[in-house]
């Protein structure tokens, strides 16, 4: 059996990703090993650049962790996010990675559980794809 | 300002093939501006260049430069440093910085990473419309503001042709039939009459391209 | 890289003077109340009324369910007392024509019928200009058939009279309601208001609805008072349908009290009169007003955010606030809740009269930006404009201002900005910076 | 006489005239001109003789309009100006008038991304209302375009020109066939009419602007085959309109290809009537067998001998 455990690149929004972040922590609940939390004003600071960089600089998956639709608290923000994932994944296609290596979801502040459910999955889904070739050590 | 937009990255993989070292030069005027060629978009390109190299085993190293204006000598002179530690150059600048690099570093190969597609317009955020098509005889004044030349699939300079319907082109029915846009604006304007006067075959074989590529000379300015 | 959200600057933002001066728009019920109160702390206040005469759609109004005083005497004081008033400007048929600069250096232009223009600096706008009414498009061939407004009308008219519609009694009313509003709940108010005062008239009233919406303070206990006084309520799924009989009108719903569905039987309702709701609209002008504010409009063309995260009175801009009406059609009472909130986040703002941004800030560097507008266009909170500042620039030609030579680039005013980064994120030439 | 062609002399002498349309074969195969020519021979005054149209490559019109001639049926050749600049067209001019043609029809052409060759480069170098200027240069100043240099010879060509009563903007149309009056066209050919109150207007127009009294005015006219072909017209063709009653007749019809006859012929008869219309224009496309019977039909036979 392969060891391989996927570094996962988190964007968390401090409005909700974050405060579920640390929600999934006080609760103590389980998180994949290989995680690697990146806190976010808003996810639409997210640029398209910091998606590729992630995987260029070592992530297997990134996720994007937003608030949900109509509930961006500077409006526009994970509205921008989505269609910079979606060029980002265009790239993604072109280089010839996996389209499952980048994804948003969205929490809300109390969505400890789900935060760690999510990224357990991510984890899961992730492993049988082995490493993002394209990474640069 | 001039519009472009990248290249089929597989084109671009192709002709990088034979380097292991290159400079990707954007420019931070007009591409920049149409989200082609600017140093974000230059960056992802890096990104996403070398990742898909990484990914074949062929490792690909890219030093990343955006002069100001890859069209002025001395802005691309900027890039003179780099260009001796590389093997050889993306430029996703427009055609004309591709040319200034071409000129100016002779020993170098330099490879286009942009098509450069027109001069247009933003008409809204993200969408770009050619507006112009530098035919060098400017007939706006006859035309109330709405180039036929460079809006009309047939350049033509006297009408709409049996192809326009709805207000909309035969060719691309997402286009805006240029002639419409001309009876439209005319008529707003009272203007109607200037439309019944024939405009004559424009001497294409003296200001446009035709003639071969066109230079301005202006002796007053020169050194 | 990517780990690089925020770059840290040791410089804190210059704090920014806030005159304590308000610009009102709108002169109902809710600017009203905005203006007064704001005077009362020893703010300036400038109303703008488009209306030759304040009040707004007040005026149409004579019962308030949870007011039982005159309301054209009330409003009249309200107005009297306002205009009487030292800190307040009032000035009609005046319409915002400009609103330029951000929080601390807005200059607002003002136009009035007369011609007048006038240039205002308020440290904060309040927009309070309300929603359209227009009478529901009658069910039927439009007899006997009449809006809430025209009920109302009515009702006033008659005073301690038994009720009449064109010369005849009224003996028997049903309201409809749910017709064209589902989510607006000034029809239930009205019609249970209503409905109370044609009871005391000895009329006999049911009241049809889709949904009767009580989520309004007191209107519980309104409701029932209403079914205390013999008001009957029927609740429908399909909208129930007119026929006439003879002189009369009846209103045929489906008993829905029954629970099995084919049990269910048609009510027939004999109505002298049946009155519908009215259709609330956000006013078309709100999206003129959104162009010269850059304020966003939200579903409808009115200016609600329904947006969790964020407080209703507040808009996308720092510095301009929305109450009432604009926002969505609502009830009087949640209005003047709006303005009070409003009232208290301007005397927050104002407070010590110096704003300091406290969120992270940020930062145009204009010897790179191309001053392709991206950042503008794409903030959320219309906080970036291209302006002639800072060092060289070399996409932009230069300006003489001052004897300084200024040069053109994009440029983040703190006061305005939230700190979200998006036009960090999008600028083609990555030359923003937030700042913490 | 401007060319002395049949077409003028029909005209001159006050006849209604008759043309139909002749497509060139996609080959070299004359035999596909000859049995064409064979159906239309007696029938009509004149064929168009179509230059690539919808842009799919076919015989060029020069060489099929002369073959027209040697098999005894006057042609109007068609130019567009979608592939030749104006020296390929003055030299076809030259050619053509020596191989017997005497009339033109020029047209901008349909865009070349219709058609088989998509990733041609296109030429527009005139546009069809200056074509028709530079021809009539040839004929009556007997120079060049734009140029004081004298032609050898006689460029005698009855200048024809098309005209879209159906596309838009409908204000403008009337115009634009004014404009081709005023650089010298002779004869109009319309887009085939379906919407007849549409071309009355149009006919209207074209009167008050007095362009009637300039130009002769050909009614364009397709027969129908079918519903399925006219909603497909409807529907697919830019600039062509159908009146939902005719689909409507079209559809109810036993036999839809003689219900198109029959509209045909009405149409015809109908826009006989109309002031200022001199003439029909049958396109009647792959279906060249049934001009002799619709002209026919129309009450258009014989077809008057003129000198």
């Amino acid at each position: 059996m392969s060891t391989f455990e996927p570094k996962i690149v988190a964007f968390c929004c401090e409005q909700s990703g974050l405060p579920a972040a640390e929600m999934a922590k006080t609760l103590k609940l389980k998180m994949p090993d290989n995680l690697e939390l990146v806190p976010v004003p808003c996810s639409g600071r997210i640029e398209t650049l910091y998606l590729l960089k992630a995987l260029e600089s070592g992530a297997d998956g990134v996720v994007v962790f937003a608030c949900y639709e109509e509930n961006c608290k500077y409006l526009q923000g994970n509205v921008r996010l989505k269609s910079r994932v979606g060029y980002a994944k265009q790239i993604m296609t072109k280089i010839g990675l996996e389209q499952e290596r980048l994804e948003i979801f969205h929490v809300a502040t109390n969505s400890g559980v789900k935060f760690s459910e999510f990224l357990l999955q991510k984890a899961d889904q992730l492993r049988p794809l082995g490493p993002n070739l394209g990474k640069i050590a | 300002m001039i519009k472009a937009e990248q290249k089929p990255f597989e084109e671009i993989l192709e002709y990088l093939a034979p380097y292991n070292k290159i400079l990707l030069s954007g420019c931070g005027a007009c591409v920049t501006v149409c989200h082609a060629g600017g140093e974000k978009d230059g960056a992802l390109l890096a990104s996403a260049l070398r990742m898909a190299r990484q990914k074949i085993g062929k490792p690909l190293e890219i030093i990343e430069s955006t002069p100001a204006r890859q069209c002025e000598p001395e802005f691309a002179q900027e890039l003179s440093d780099t260009i001796g530690l590389v093997e050889a150059v993306l430029s996703v600048s427009c055609g004309i910085g591709v040319q200034t690099l071409a000129r100016l570093f002779p020993a170098m190969q330099i490879f286009p990473g942009v098509n450069t597609l027109f001069m247009g317009e933003t008409v809204e955020h993200g969408v770009w419309e050619e507006r112009c098509q530098a035919c060098g005889d400017c007939i706006l004044e006859k035309t109330a503001g709405i180039c036929p030349i460079a809006r009309c699939a047939k350049q033509l300079l006297n009408g709409p042709c049996g192809g326009s319907s709805n207000g909309k082109c035969e060719i691309k029915r997402e286009t805006d039939c240029a002639w419409q846009l001309i009876f439209d604006r005319s008529k707003a304007l009272g203007q109607l009459h200037r439309l019944t006067e024939i405009i004559p075959a424009k001497q294409w074989g003296v200001q446009s391209r035709d003639s071969g590529p066109r230079r301005i000379v202006r002796e007053d300015l020169k050194v | 890289m990517y780990q690089t959200v925020y770059e840290s600057k040791t410089t804190a933002p210059a704090p920014i003077n806030l005159k304590p001066e308000v610009l009102v728009i709108g002169g109902g019920i809710v600017g009203i109340t905005v203006a007064r109160e704001l005077a009362r702390e020893g703010v300036q206040v400038v109303i703008a009324e488009k209306e030759a005469t304040l009040g707004g759609g007040v005026r149409d109004l004579h019962f308030f369910y949870d007011r039982p005083a005159d309301v054209r005497k009330w409003m009249g004081d309200l107005i009297s007392a306002l205009e009487g008033e030292g800190n307040i400007t009032i000035l009609k048929g005046a319409k915002l024509k400009r609103l330029d600069g951000q929080l601390g250096r807005f200059q607002a232009l003002v136009r009035t019928s007369d011609g007048m223009e006038r240039t205002l600096s308020p440290s904060a706008v309040v927009v309070a200009t309300g929603c359209i009414t227009r009478p529901a498009e009658a069910m039927s061939d439009g007899s006997r058939c009449i809006g809430s407004s025209e009920m109302e009308k009515l009702l006033a008219e008659s005073r301690d009279l038994p009720l009449a519609w064109k010369g005849q009694p009224v003996k028997t009313v049903t309201f409809i309601l749910d017709l064209t509003n589902d989510d607006i709940k000034i029809d239930t108010v009205n019609a249970i208001k209503q409905a109370v005062i044609l009871r005391e008239k000895g009329c006999q009233v049911a009241v049809v609805a889709r949904d009767l919406k009580v989520s309004v303070s007191g209107m519980e206990l309104l409701y029932r008072q209403a079914r205390g006084k013999g008001v009957l309520f029927f609740k429908y799924d399909e909208p129930p349908v007119l026929s006439h009989k003879g002189d009369g009108i009846s209103v045929e719903v489906q008993d829905m009290t029954v629970l099995r569905k084919e049990e269910r039987e048609i009510v027939s309702l004999p109505s002298d009169l049946v009155v519908t709701g009215e259709t609330f609209a956000a006013d078309p002008e709100i999206l003129e007003l959104c162009r010269v504010m850059k304020l966003r409009a939200g579903a409808g063309g009115a200016l609600m955010e329904d947006n969790p995260q964020f407080l209703r009175v507040m808009s996308n801009r720092r510095g301009i606030f929305l109450a009432g009406a604009c926002r969505f059609p609502q009830v009087i009472t949640e209005s003047l809740n709006e303005a009070h909130a409003v009232v208290q986040e301007v005397k927050a703002l104002l407070h010590g009269g110096v704003y300091t941004p406290v969120n992270p800030v940020a930062e145009v560097d204009s010897q790179k930006c191309a001053v392709c507008y991206t950042c503008v266009r794409l903030c959320p909170h219309a906080a970036i404009g291209v302006e002639r500042y800072g060092d060289r620039n070399v996409y932009a030609a230069p300006a003489e201002k001052n004897g300084d030579t200024l040069w053109g680039a994009a440029r983040v005013d703190p006061a305005a900005c939230f700190g979200c980064g998006v036009c960090v994120a999008e600028c083609p030439a990555r030359a923003i910076t937030l700042y913490q | 006489m401007k060319s002395g062609s049949n077409l003028e002399k029909v005209f001159v002498n006050g006849h209604f005239a008759v043309t139909s349309e002749l497509g060139p074969p996609k080959g070299n195969d004359v035999s596909v001109i000859k049995r064409k020519v064979d159906f239309l021979r007696g029938y009509v005054d004149a064929v168009n003789v179509t230059d690539n149209q919808t842009a799919i490559v076919r015989m060029s019109s020069i060489a099929t309009s002369a073959l027209a001639v040697q098999m005894g049926i006057e042609p109007i050749m068609q130019m567009v100006t979608r592939d030749r600049n104006r020296i390929a067209m003055q030299s076809d001019l030259f050619g053509a008038t020596a191989l017997g043609i005497k009339n033109i029809i020029c047209l901008t052409g349909d865009h070349h991304t219709f058609g088989n060759q998509v990733n041609a480069k296109n030429v527009h170098d005139l546009d069809s209302v200056q074509l028709i200027n530079m021809v009539k240069t040839m004929r009556d100043e007997k120079t060049l375009m734009g140029g004081e240099e004298k032609i050898e010879g006689d460029i005698d060509m009855f200048i024809g020109g098309a005209a879209n009563p159906f596309a838009d903007p409908f204000e403008f149309r009337a115009l634009r066939t004014a404009k081709k009056a005023a650089a010298g066209v002779d004869f109009i050919q319309t887009q085939c009419i379906y919407d007849m109150e549409r071309f009355k207007e149009w006919m209207k127009m074209i009167r008050d602007l007095g362009v009637h009294e300039k130009v002769h005015i050909m009614a364009g006219i397709t027969p129908l085959k079918s519903a399925g072909m006219a909603r497909y017209m409807a529907k697919n063709v830019a600039g062509i309109t159908i009146p939902d009653a005719l689909i409507d007749r079209m559809a109810k019809a036993a036999k839809g290809a003689d219900e198109g006859i029959k509209i045909c012929i009405e149409q015809i008869q109908e826009v006989q009537e109309i002031e200022g219309v001199h003439g029909v224009h049958i396109m009647a496309i792959e279906w060249e067998h049934m001009i002799g019977k619709i002209t026919e039909m129309a009450g258009l036979l014989p077809r008057p001998k003129v000198e």
